[in-house]
C-alpha cells in the first residue's frame, strides 16, 4: 500500500494512513493487518484497523513506538509504498436491537474500537467510550471518539481526566452498560472479565504471531472451555467474548 | 521441467511447504490452489491432542525466529477425520509429520495414519527441540534414530522420510542410522535451538524459554549439512532451512537435496512458494539446466 | 563500575575481543588505544607455523560469515618472539589461543607460553572447524575434551578457558568435562559449521568447502548455550557469538557470562569495543543496574 | 563520507565520487576503501581509490555491479551518506629515475591505474596505457588515461580497439618498457607474471576480504618465496611486487 500520511498524534504515538485495494476486503472493525516494515526485519508486526474509509480505499491505523519495528515504522514518509498483508482476522461483531454500548480502550487499544464507535454510530446505537492512557502526553483520540458519543478520560497519574484506571472511571461514574467491547493491555481485559463476568461483551487481544493466518500455532490463547481445543487469536480473534478466553 | 520423483511421492515441481509452517493446509488453500505445490508437508500429529507450550511462544532473532509451539495439534484421529479427509480433495501428495513421546507413540499414530489411507508418504519428526518429552531425543542418538525408524518401518507400509536435527555432533551418523533402519529419504534440517531474552524483564522472550531457531540465519548450516549427508547415503533428501527465494532452492539442490521444504518463509510472504515455483523455469535456464533432476547433487560432480 | 576479575584476569570491563578476529593486536593498536579492552585474545597459536586453508577463505551469509583461515599463525616461537613480547608494553591481560593436532601439541604448546611469562591466561580452542587433523575433534567428546584440558591442567600453572564447539549434541556435558579437568572458565561458542554454494559455478564459495559460521545469525543459538552452561557449571563463562553492540552484551551477561568476546563484528566497525565499552554505563544505568557484576546470570534470578 | 556523484559510465560499470576527511589520508595510488554499504549486508565491501582530489575533499572509486552488495551500491544518491573505512592497504610505489612505464588494467581492475597515472604524470614520467575490456560496452577511462599519455585499447569481441587480450596487444604493437604497474583478473595477471619474469613490475590484487585491515587472515596469499610467512592482501598488499606472489 502507499503511505498517505504518518504523523505522531501523541507522545511515541502516531497515526498511519494508507491508500490500497486492501481497504476495500475490510469486513469488521477489529480486523488487522501485518506488516513488513522493512527488510531488516524477519517477521511481519500486526496492527489493528483504526479506521477505514473505502470510497478512497483508504484505512487508517495506531501505533506506538515500543521496538526496533515501530521505530522504523514511524519514519517512512508520505509516498513510500509499504508491503502489508491482510485484513486477517474477526473483528467485533456487530449485535442486533442494541441500543447502547460501552467501549473500552486502554491505550493503544483504543485504535480498533474507533472504527467500531464510527459503525455502531451509523446503526444509530449510542456508543459510551471509556479510554484510559498513562499520562496526559499519550492521549489520542478523544475528539474522534466524541464525534460519535460520550467519552470518558482515565489516566493512571491523573494529569487528565479521571485519575485512575478505566474500571474505577467506570465504577465512579456509575456508567451502567448492557454490551461492551474492548481492547487494550492484557491486565486491563483481565480485570474487565472478572469484574463483569455476566455482562456480554467482546474483547481485542494480542498475542505474538509468526503468520497471521492460523498455519503456525504460533498465536494460541486457551479457552475458558477446557473441552474446547486452543483458539488461534490470528484466526479464531483476535476479537473473542468477553467470557470465552483465558486472557 | 520441474517434474520429480520421490519414493511415494510424484511432485510436479520440488516445492513442498515445511512442516508447522502451513498448518493442514486449509489457511493458505483461501490464498491460493494448493494443487500448483509439489507436496504439502503437515503440521506434526500426536496420538492425542496436545496444547503446547505456554506463549509468547514466537520471538524474533537477526534474520531469523524462534519458535515454541510444542506440537500442538488436534491428535491423529481428529486429524484424520477433520484434516487428511479434507485435504483428500487436492491432487496432491501430502507428507503428513508424525511425533511422539515414546517409540511406540511413533508406530502408533503411524499406523493410524498409513490405515486411513489418505496419505503418500510420513516424516517422521525425530527432532522437535520443543518438547521435553519426545521429538529431539529421538534425533540426537543414532542408536535411537535408528530403533525408532525400524519400528516404524516394520509396522508400516507407508514410505518414510526421517526429519532429522541439527542439533547434533555428528549428523552423518545419524543419517547412516536412519537409512540402515529403512527410511526411504531424510528431511533435513529441523530448528536449531535457540533462546532470546527480553533486556526489561531479564528473562526469555519465549515461556518456554528455549525455542528452535528456523530462517535464513540457519541456511548455511542447513547446506552444510545437506551437502555432507548426500555423500554418505544412497536415499534422497528433502532439503531445508533458511529458503526465501528460488536461488536458495537450487543452492539446496546443487547440495544434494532432491526437493526442499519452505518453512518460515510462508510467514513473510504467504505467496512465497507458488512465487518460487514460478520463478524456478527461468532461473533453471539461466543457469544452464533443461531440467531439474540435473540440478540434483550439481555441487559434487 | 565496569570491573570484574576473573581467574587470571584483572578486567577493566568485560569486552574481550575474540581470538581469530584481532590477530595479535597490532593492527587495531593502530586504530585506538588497546589499554582501554577489557582483556585481548590472540589468534590461535600452534606448535609450527601454518598457512591456513586455501583461499577464499571468506564468504557472507545472512546476517553472518563464514570463515576457514584453518589456524593460519607463526608458530609458538615467533609468536612469543615477535607478539607476545611486543603485547607487553600495554597494560592489558593477555589471553592466548592454543590449538594443535594432537594433546601433545597442545601441551607443549600452552608450556611454552606459560613459560615466556608474558600472558595472562589461556584459552584452549578445541573448537576450531576448519582444520581436519585438530581443533574440533577434542571438542566434541566429552571423554577427549576431558582428556585435554586434564593433560594441559598437569603442565601449567596458566589459568585455562576451555573454548567449546557449538557443533555439539550434548554442550553441557562437555563444559562440565573440562570443569571436572580443571578448566578456569569457558568460552563459548566457536564457530558453528557452515557451508555457502556458488550458483555460477555449482561449487562452495570456500576453496575448504566448509567453514565456520559467525555473526548475528549464530547469537541465538550462543545465548542458548551460554544459558545453559552457566546452570550446570561453577566456573565463568566468557560469552561471545554475534555481539554487535552493548545490548547484547548485556544479554549475554544475563544469560549467564562474565565477560565477552567481540568477534566478526570487528571487521564491520573497527570502533566496536571502545564504543561498546563507553555505551556500557549508561545503558546498565537505563536498566536500573549499579554495577555489571549485578548482571552476570540475572536470568536465572 | 557524503555522495557527490553515482552514474553509470559503461554497462553496468559506475563512477562514485564521494566526499569527506578521509581522502586527504589517502597516501599512495592503488591503496583501496572498504564500505559498509547497507545494513542488509553483513561485511564491507574493498574498492580501489580510482582517484582523489585533496583540495576539495574527494575521492572516486569506478565499481562493476556483481552481486547484492554493488547492486545496493548503484541505488545510492548524491547527497546520502556512506560508511567508508580507509584508506587501507599499501598502493603502488614510484620508483626514482624511471622516465617511462606501462600501466596494464583489465575491466573493472583499471580503476586504481588512473589515480598512479595522474601521480606519474605530474613527476614527468611518460605514462603508456594499455586497457583490456570484455567488449565496447564495458570500456571506461580511455579519454581519462589519455590525458596522461598514450591509450590502446583491447577487447576480446573486437568490437573496440584491439581484438584479443592486453598481451596479445602489447606483443601485437610491441610496446616495450622497463616498469608495469597492473591490476586485472587473475587470469590477466598471472599470463603477465608469466611472461614478464625478468620485468620489474607492480601488480594489484583481490582477495575476498573481512576485515580489511591484516587482523582476520582472510585475504592471504603465498609469496613465490616459500620461506616466507603468507602475505595479507589487504595489509601487505593490495599492490605487490610482479613475481613476489602466488597469484
Ligand atoms: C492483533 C494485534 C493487533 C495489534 N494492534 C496494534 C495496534 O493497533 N497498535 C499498536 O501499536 N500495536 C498493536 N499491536 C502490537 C504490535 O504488533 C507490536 O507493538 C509490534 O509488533 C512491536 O513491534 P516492534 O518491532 O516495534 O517491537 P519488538 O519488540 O522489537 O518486536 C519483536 C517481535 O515481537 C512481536 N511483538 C512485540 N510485541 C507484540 C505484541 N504486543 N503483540 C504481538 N506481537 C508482538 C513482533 O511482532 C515482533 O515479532 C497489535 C498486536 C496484535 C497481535
Ligand atoms: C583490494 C580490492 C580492491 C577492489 N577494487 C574494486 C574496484 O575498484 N571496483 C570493483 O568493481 N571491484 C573491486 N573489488 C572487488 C569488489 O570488492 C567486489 O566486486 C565486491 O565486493 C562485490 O560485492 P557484491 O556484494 O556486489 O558481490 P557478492 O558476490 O554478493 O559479494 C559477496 C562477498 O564476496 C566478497 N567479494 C566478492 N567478490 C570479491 C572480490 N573480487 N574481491 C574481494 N571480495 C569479493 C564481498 O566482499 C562479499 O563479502 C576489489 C576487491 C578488492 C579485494
Ligand atoms: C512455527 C514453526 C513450527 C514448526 N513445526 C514443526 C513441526 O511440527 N514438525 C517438524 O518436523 N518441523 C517443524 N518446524 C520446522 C520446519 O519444518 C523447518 O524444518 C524449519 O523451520 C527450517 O526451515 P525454515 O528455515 O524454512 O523455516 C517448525 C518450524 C516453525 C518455524
Ligand atoms: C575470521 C575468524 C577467525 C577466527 N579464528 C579463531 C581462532 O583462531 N581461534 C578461536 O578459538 N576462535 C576463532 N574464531 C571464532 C571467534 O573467536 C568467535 O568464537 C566466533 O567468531 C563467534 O563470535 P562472533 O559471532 O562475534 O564472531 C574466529 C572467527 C572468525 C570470524
Ligand atoms: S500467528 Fe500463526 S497461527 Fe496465529
Ligand atoms: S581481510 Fe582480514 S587480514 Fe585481510
Amino acid at each position: 500500500m502507499i503511505i498517505i500520511s504518518n504523523q505522531e498524534i501523541a507522545s511515541d504515538i502516531y497515526e498511519l494512513t494508507l491508500q490500497g485495494e486492501l481497504a476495500c476486503l475490510i469486513k469488521e472493525a477489529g480486523q488487522f493487518i501485518n506488516i513488513l516494515i522493512s527488510d531488516k526485519l524477519f517477521l511481519r508486526r500486526p496492527f489493528s484497523i483504526c479506521a477505514v474509509n473505502k470510497s478512497q480505499k483508504q484505512l487508517a491505523i495506531l501505533y506506538q513506538v515500543v521496538g526496533e519495528g515501530t521505530k522504523i515504522l514511524a519514519s517512512k514518509k508520505a509516498g513510500d509504498k509499504i508491503d502489508v498483508f491482510g485484513p486477517l482476522g474477526k473483528g467485533f461483531p456487530l449485535i442486533d436491537n442494541v441500543q447502547e454500548v460501552l467501549l473500552v480502550g486502554g491505550g493503544i487499544g483504543v485504535a480498533p474500537l474507533y472504527e467500531l464507535a464510527k459503525q455502531l454510530h451509523k446503526r444509530n446505537v449510542k456508543v459510551n467510550t471509556v479510554l484510559g492512557f498513562a499520562s496526559k502526553a499519550k492521549v489520542v483520540y478523544e475528539s474522534e471518539f466524541q464525534r460519535y458519543g460520550e467519552v470518558y478520560i482515565a489516566t493512571i497519574d491523573g494529569s487528565y481526566g479521571f485519575r485512575g484506571n478505566v474500571i474505577e472511571l467506570i465504577e465512579t461514574k456509575k456508567i451502567s452498560f448492557k454490551l461492551i467491547y474492548s481492547c487494550g493491555p492484557k491486565a486491563m481485559l483481565k480485570a474487565l472479565q472478572e469484574k463483569y463476568q455476566h455482562i456480554k461483551g467482546y474483547v481485542s487481544i494480542e498475542e505474538r504471531m509468526a503468520c497471521g493466518i492460523g498455519a503456525c500455532y504460533g498465536c494460541s490463547c486457551k479457552p475458558k472451555d477446557m473441552s474446547l481445543p486452543n483458539f488461534r487469536v490470528c484466526k479464531d480473534g483476535p476479537v473473542f467474548e468477553l467470557n470465552e478466553v483465558i486472557i | 521441467m520441474l517434474k520429480l520423483k520421490l519414493p511415494g511421492l510424484n511432485l510436479k515441481n520440488p516445492i513442498i511447504p515445511a512442516s508447522g509452517c502451513f498448518g493442514f493446509g486449509k489457511e493458505f488453500s483461501e490464498l491460493y490452489d494448493l494443487n500448483i505445490l509439489g507436496a504439502l508437508t503437515t503440521k506434526a500429529v500426536t496420538k492425542l491432542e496436545r496444547n503446547g507450550n505456554p506463549t509468547p511462544r514466537i520471538a524474533e532473532t537477526d534474520r531469523g525466529m524462534l519458535n515454541s509451539i510444542g506440537l500442538q495439534n488436534p491428535g491423529v484421529d481428529n486429524v484424520i477425520k477433520n484434516e487428511l479427509s479434507w485435504l483428500k480433495k487436492f491432487k496432491l501428495p501430502i507428507i503428513v509429520n508424525v511425533a511422539g513421546s515414546s517409540i511406540e507413540e511413533y508406530v502408533e499414530v503411524s499406523k493410524l495414519i498409513a490405515k486411513s489411507n489418505l496419505v503418500n508418504a510420513l516424516e517422521l519428526n525425530i527432532s522437535c527441540p520443543n518438547v521435553k518429552d519426545g521429538g529431539i531425543i529421538f534425533g540426537t542418538e543414532a542408536k535411537i534414530a535408528y530403533n525408532l525408524t525400524k519400528a516404524v518401518r516394520e509396522k508400516v507400509d507407508l514410505p518414510l522420510y526421517v526429519k532429522l536435527s541439527p542439533n547434533v555432533s555428528n549428523i552423518i551418523e545419524i543419517a547412516k542410522a536412519v537409512e540402515l533402519a529403512g527410511a526411504d529419504g531424510i528431511s533435513l534440517i529441523n530448528t536449531l535451538i535457540g533462546m532470546r531474552l527480553d533486556l526489561k524483564t531479564g528473562k526469555p522472550v519465549l515461556a518456554n524459554k528455549i525455542g528452535g531457531l528456523s530462517g535464513p540465519a540457519i541456511k548455511p548450516i542447513a547446506i552444510k549439512m545437506v551437502y555432507e549427508v548426500y555423500q554418505n547415503v544412497d536415499i534422497p533428501i528433502i532439503g531445508m532451512g533458511g529458503i526465501q527465494n528460488a536461488a536458495d532452492v537450487l543452492e539446496f539442490m546443487y547440495a544434494g537435496a532432491s526437493a526442499v521444504g519452505i518453512g518460515s518463509a510462508n510467514f513473510i510472504n504467504p505467496y512465497i512458494c507458488p512465487e518460487i515455483i514460478a520463478e524456478l523455469p527461468q532461473l533453471l535456464k539461466d543457469y544452464g539446466f533443461n531440467d531439474i533432476k540435473e540440478v540434483i547433487g550439481y555441487a559434487h560432480k
